[in-house]
């Protein structure tokens, strides 16, 4: 039907139009223009955020229902989602509608500290011991190329800690490593990552492209 | 050949010795003193200079867009970069672009101020002489707002108090008034201040990323966009190193050095065994 | 001074320290008129005009450089709102140091890059700057008085802030009862505003005298009681909402302002001196108006390029979809696939296909889907059996679609069994836990990590690695990417994948787009190696100019 | 679901001697945190403390899965899902809804302030209602006119802001003479060849590579004889970068096990370095 289809098509082709235009006029209203809709994304971006929040919740909601396999584990996302909004809310008795004076470090900042920084940084920081599993089991020069990538991987991880100058020191060339790693930065891995950097932006701007034009839909979601 | 279960139990074995082996390396420097001097890199000596050069009561925004995952690596650079201000009495504005790193910007804020009048013997309030905007949904079009009207973007600051009026943000209009500005990121933020905020609206940016994304930003030093770089737990201890003030990055550094000399004579050894074997005509086992 | 009133000896001294301050003041600034005439520029050479490419907020003044000038020389523009004006000396003036930066060539944003520019000085005159709006009405001594006569403020609380009004000591150097104080008279510097307000009726009466009984109330912030400090609370907004009005009226102001007609004489100068540029004994007197001009013409080589690669990838798409056959290249990663499942075949294991994260709308997903009906198709081929990982139910949903579909092609529908295509887990580690658990215990032949992937691809790569199984890898994501070029025996880098998948599907929005991308290469790869060659040679030989090349390309 | 579940043989005896050796290290954490952490030194807080060995608790039980997967872990990964989305939550409110909805609206300061806000904020505060639509499967396409206006808005945007920032600004930095221009004659003169051939190579170097790795990524014409070797040239630039990044993505990961031991460390058991 036109106005499931059509009409936001038009919204997108018109408001994209418009949006690219807007950047070669010296108007003043054009930056009022940009400045209004920046700040109405600002606004729905909001919303978008508990849309978030539901669908997480929405799916543990229903491995609960369905008695999936470690259904029961899903109970704890709400004990911990529970206990944060209420003390979030509560907000040391000022209520949701003002914020706790500043210096005070409320409970919803003990949740915080406590228990979200641990979990979330020590989830991260076991990569550290897969990586260190993988570099001896699996990291092999099979061929040249990847022969290339881990000589050039040693020679950065050694010049970026100071335990080469310490041994650069040894042999009176204290700056001798960390000179390599920056050489490899600064010329190779530039211009590599310069050649990708084009690459992508010209992606980059074909997917805008498709998407002004409505041959890209899927932002629009299934259904007709 | 082994059986599966022979070997799986074997890799089982292996892993475990390395897991055991990376702890040990890790947690060793804080037994064993070790005393390895380093100097500050190319590239965060230039941010340091940057900031460094700045008259007192400039204003500096700093982005922390990173959530306590990437806590260890950037968390310590928060530090150095807040304290750097106080000392020099800049007048920090921070924001975030992640929900999750409000609590991080409102940590490392207030730890900084905090600390401020034992380190430097100045007091530090906020609003006057920092200004913790927090959070705004809209990632590129909250730079873009900000460029327009940086007060319209964020009306209210985190503590609830109305930005218009505030004197930590008098005479800031807009990004254009900004003094300098430092992305503090663990994702594609950089990017996206370079394009949307630098390029547009002209006001000298740094960063400092997490060691994951630091490689990409080469590009943008060649050409001016960005002024200068922190990369990693290593960028943060050569700015406390230039701040001359110890902490957690420069505490790391020792461990650092340990655990990569590990690694990188765990991924020698591996390959060596893996030619002579592929020299001999074997399969690996 | 002494009854002895002004003495001879006082005149003497006054009379020396006259001569010595005059005297020095010739040393410093000494330039004769008539070099300060000789600095000045034609009349003929001399422009007002509009800035070109602005928003309207500037006029520029341009004048020949005039070689040879004396040193301490500079220029003086005077500008000012109306002829008359330089009678009674209400101008404004715009200095010009005569360096570099005042020459037309400091700013190409607005000029160009023309050599000519190299012969001009110019001097932005921006109006608003110069003749800024009226501000907000300031906190006075009257206002005080008022607020005391109405009996809103004690004698004493009066003379505490009017003592406070008139010091100008540092606040680091207050004790804490004159902070507070400085905090009080910060809150009360809003009165005329409230005035203001209400005097226009934007502010009824309840909430004027609400803000007055906010605004005098001398309490420290944590000293309040709670009906107090929500009226402060409430203060502070009023007090924002104020300076947002504010701000917004000064803009309006402004933007008028700018609109003006404006009146220009130009001088050189050493400080005290003017010379006018003079036209029949007449200074001359310059007129013009800023407006708003509809074109960054600066952002041309950006509208050129932005339109130019538009039109080719528009076209392009509409080329592949009259021919999908359009020609590209072999890809290695593509023919490891049937290599792969020849493997497996012979071995008489399975093949896994392990989705990333990505949901259906990215590309690398998408990609991913169109390289799954490919291996399905050859797993279906040589009757291997195929499992595919899932953590996404929509990527799941397509995906069973794509390998029914595979099977039937294969003139095999019976073989295909859904449960092989299923839902491993919901997040992230937990699906590299399943994954990996299952990896180990069927030990597949040959394992296919395609899509976008996160922290988990290690896991899953290196695990894959370790059970002696082929692996190819595909992702966008580029840090993921060394971690399979050393895991896995073949991989797919970023675009690579799109260009496989743009190769099995003959999609036409692919297929097109990537030919589009890849005239935008060949024009950026042709664009280095032409300008840096032209370049290189200009430095060497100096024979002829090549910054041409780099202003195309320069983002002012 | 199946975790690495690799102990498929473990005999009942091996789980015995496992859950004898959690319960072990349980109480072992529960002393040494209690020796430590008490009693209170002067200006802790107890809330404090114990957040601090609750953190720490957390940790250890994260580490746990390098041993293997289980029910702590579990647990714990799903507390702390929780946990984020209740601070997403409530964050969400306070730093968006609250400031850019409810404030501007129910705590106008003056009627005309109101309507100002309101007439301001209307059109996208519906937009953002339409957004939740997209939770029905009915009426899901409400939410297309607010995914259009800002797929839109992002689309045509970004092609400006790429061209200007991403290719015309990295052709800038791209086309630049080879040599390095000495103005100055005196320094000039006493650069010795090496001097002024080092920012030559390294100008070619960074030029040969970047035409390279575009020239990697173009499909249109077949690799083959000069094609295929400086395609080759590409992956060697590619992989030297792939090298510098797995460098220092070691180098990351490595710094966040640091943080977290410098948290054990300093923060639960308290050693001063």
């Amino acid at each position: 039907m036109w106005y499931k289809r059509t009409i936001p098509l038009v919204i997108v082709f018109v408001i994209g139009v418009l949006a690219f235009a807007h950047n070669y006029v010296p108007y003043p209203e054009a930056d009022d223009f940009r400045e209004h809709m920046t700040k109405w994304f600002m606004i729905i971006g909001g919303f978008g955020l508990f849309l978030g929040a539901y669908s997480l919740l929405h799916m543990h909601v229903s491995r609960i229902r369905r008695m999936q396999p470690g259904w029961a584990y899903s109970a704890f996302v709400f004990i911990g989602a529970a206990g944060m909004i209420i003390v979030g809310l509560w907000n040391d008795g000022y209520g949701p509608l003002e914020s706790a004076p500043s210096t005070a470090k409320t409970w919803f900042d003990w949740g915080f500290d406590y228990v979200q920084i641990p979990c979330s940084a020590t989830i991260f920081s076991i990569l550290a011991f897969f990586m260190a599993s993988a570099a001896f089991r699996t990291f092999r020069a099979r061929n040249v190329n990847a022969a290339l990538l881990l000589v050039a991987a040693l020679l950065v991880m050694f010049g970026r800690v100071p335990a080469s100058e310490s041994v650069g020191a040894w042999f009176g060339q204290q700056g001798f490593f960390p000179k390599i790693a920056d050489l490899i930065m600064e010329f190779p891995n530039l211009a590599a990552t310069r050649g990708i950097l084009l690459g992508m932006s010209l992606g980059a701007i074909s997917q805008s492209l498709r998407i002004l034009f409505g041959i890209e839909r899927s932002y629009m979601g299934v259904g007709d | 050949m082994a059986t599966p279960q022979e070997q799986i139990k074997r890799m089982t074995i292996i892993r475990h010795i390395i897991y055991a082996l990376v702890a040990a390396a890790v947690v060793l420097p804080y037994i064993v003193k070790m005393d390895m001097p380093f100097s500050a890199s190319k590239w965060s000596k230039k941010m340091y200079e940057a900031i460094d050069k700045l008259e007192p009561g400039s204003r500096v925004l700093l982005s922390f867009d990173y959530d306590p995952a990437a806590e260890a690596e950037l968390y310590p650079m928060s530090m150095a970069l807040l304290r750097h201000c106080f000392k020099k009495d800049l007048i920090p504005i921070v924001m975030t672009h992640w929900p999750d790193g409000v609590g991080m910007c409102k940590k490392a804020c207030e730890e900084a101020a905090a600390e401020s009048p034992k380190l430097w013997g100045k007091e530090k309030i906020s609003g006057r002489d920092f200004a913790l905007l927090g959070f705004r949904v809209g990632g590129a079009d909250l730079i873009l707002n900000m460029g327009e009207n940086l007060k319209g973007a964020f009306t209210k600051d985190f503590y609830d108090e109305p930005t218009a009026g505030m004197a930590a943000l008098e005479g800031v209009d807009s990004l254009r008034d900004i003094d300098m500005a430092v992305d503090l990121a663990a994702g594609i933020h950089v990017q996206v201040w370079i394009a949307y905020g630098h390029d547009r609206f002209d006001f000298p940016l740094g960063a400092g990323t997490t060691a994951v994304i630091a490689p990409k930003l080469y590009p943008f030093l060649q050409t001016d966009q960005l002024v200068g770089f922190l990369g990693g737990l290593r960028g943060a201890a050569d700015y406390e190193l230039m701040l001359e003030q110890s902490g957690k990055a420069t505490q790391g550094m020792q461990a650092q050095s340990v655990t990569h000399v590990l690694l990188i004579v765990m991924i020698v050894v591996a390959n060596a065994r893996f030619i002579v074997n592929r020299l001999r005509g074997k399969q690996e086992a | 001074m002494t009854r002895g009133g002004f003495t001879a000896l006082h005149f003497l001294l006054a009379a020396v320290l006259a001569t010595v301050a005059l005297c020095g003041g010739c040393m410093r600034k000494g330039v004769r008129l008539a070099d300060l005439r000789a600095a000045l520029p034609d009349a003929s050479t001399v422009r007002l005009y509009d800035r070109p490419s602005d928003d309207g907020s500037a006029l520029i003044l341009e004048w020949g450089k005039v070689d040879d000038v004396v040193e301490g020389v500079s220029y003086a523009v005077e500008v000012a709102k109306s002829a008359d004006d330089f009678e009674t000396r209400q101008f404004k003036t715009v200095k010009v140091e005569l360096t570099e930066d005042s020459l037309k060539s400091a700013d190409p944003k607005y000029f160009g890059f023309s050599e000519a520019n190299k012969k001009f000085y110019v001097a932005t005159i921006l109006p608003a700057k110069l003749f800024p709006p009226a501000g907000a009405p300031e906190l006075t001594a009257d206002h005080i008085k008022k607020l005391v006569a109405d009996d809103v403020l004690s004698k004493e609380q009066s003379k505490l802030i009017l003592a406070e009004m008139a010091s100008d000591t540092p606040d680091e150097k207050l004790t804490d009862e004159e902070k507070a104080c400085r905090k009080w008279l910060r809150r009360l510097k809003l009165y005329p505003r409230v005035m203001q307000l209400a005097d226009e009726g934007k502010l009824p009466e309840s909430k004027v005298q609400r803000a007055i009984r906010a605004m005098t109330d001398e309490t420290a912030d944590d000293a309040l009681s709670g009906g107090d400090k929500a009226d402060r609370r409430w203060l502070a907004l009023l007090a924002a909402f104020i300076e947002k009005r504010d701000t917004k009226q000064r803009d309006q102001a402004a933007k008028a302002i700018n609109k003006g007609v404006y009146y220009v004489r130009l001088a050189a100068t050493d400080g005290r001196k003017k010379a006018y540029v003079l036209q029949d004994r007449e200074k001359v007197v310059y007129s013009g108006q800023a407006r708003v001009d509809t074109f960054k013409r600066f952002k041309l080589n950006n509208l050129v390029f932005a339109l130019a690669f538009s039109g080719i990838v528009l076209a392009f798409i509409q080329i592949a979809r009259r021919n999908p056959n359009l020609f590209i290249r072999r890809i290695a990663g593509l023919e490891a696939v049937d290599e792969a499942i020849g493997r497996a075949t012979e071995m008489g294991r399975s093949v896994y296909f392990v989705h990333g994260l990505g949901s259906m709308g990215e590309l690398a997903t998408i990609a991913a889907v169109n390289v799954l009906s490919r291996v399905a198709r050859r797993a279906a081929d040589y009757d291997t059996r195929i499992t595919v990982t899932n953590i996404n139910p929509i990527v799941m949903a397509v995906s069973q679609e794509v390998v029914q579909q595979a099977y039937t092609e294969a003139g095999r529908p019976d073989a295909y069994d859904p449960d092989d295509v299923a839902l491993s887990a919901t997040s992230q580690f937990s699906y590299a836990a399943a994954v990996t658990g299952r990896m180990v215990r069927e030990r597949p032949a040959a394992i296919f990590l395609i899509g976008s992937f996160m922290a988990e691809s290690l896991l899953l790569s290196e695990t894959g690695a370790s059970t002696g199984a082929i692996q190819v890898a595909g992702t966008d994501s580029e840090h993921q990417l060394p971690f399979f070029i050393t895991t896995c025996d073949y991989t797919l880098i970023g675009e690579e994948l799109y260009a496989a998948s743009a190769y099995l599907s003959r999609e036409p929005r692919m297929l097109g787009s990537l030919r589009g991308q890849d005239i935008g290469k060949a024009f950026m790869m042709i664009a280095m190696v032409v300008g840096v060659i032209l370049l290189t040679i200009a430095v060497a030989v100096a024979w002829f100019d090549a910054d041409w090349i780099t202003h195309l390309v320069k983002v002012l | 679901m199946t975790a690495v579940d690799n102990t498929q043989t473990s005999s009942s005896s091996r789980r015995t001697i496992e859950l004898v050796v959690l319960v072990g290290l349980v109480t072992a954490f529960g002393i040494i945190s209690a020796l430590v952490r008490f009693p209170l030194e002067e200006g802790e807080k107890l809330r404090d403390v114990i957040g601090i060995i609750i953190g720490a608790g957390l940790t250890f039980i994260f580490y746990s899965f390098l041993y293997r997967d289980n029910p702590l872990f579990k647990i714990a990964e799903n507390l702390y899902v929780g946990v984020a989305l209740g601070y997403g939550a409530i964050i969400t409110w306070r730093q968006s809804l609250r400031p850019e909805v409810y404030d501007p609206l129910f705590r106008a300061v003056t009627s005309e302030a109101f309507w100002h806000e309101l007439s301001y904020r209307v059109v996208p505060i519906v937009l953002g209602i339409l957004l939740m639509t997209r939770l029905s499967k009915k009426h899901s396409w409400l939410s297309r006119y607010s995914y259009g206006l800002m797929v839109g808005w992002g689309a045509g945007m970004g092609i400006f802001v790429v061209t200007d920032s991403y290719i015309l600004k990295q052709l800038e930095g791209a086309i630049r003479p080879l040599q390095k221009i000495v103005t100055d004659p005196d320094v000039a003169a006493n650069l010795s060849f090496f001097d002024q051939a080092w920012p030559v190579v390294g100008s070619l170097v960074i030029l040969i590579g970047t035409v390279s790795v575009l020239f990697y990524f173009f499909f249109s014409v077949p690799h083959k004889r000069l094609g295929s070797g400086f395609s080759r040239v590409g992956i060697s630039y590619l992989m030297i970068a792939f090298g510098a990044s797995f460098g220092y993505t070691v180098m990351g990961r490595m710094s966040l096990l640091i943080g977290r031991v410098q948290f054990l460390m300093f923060e639960w058991l308290k050693i001063k370095q």
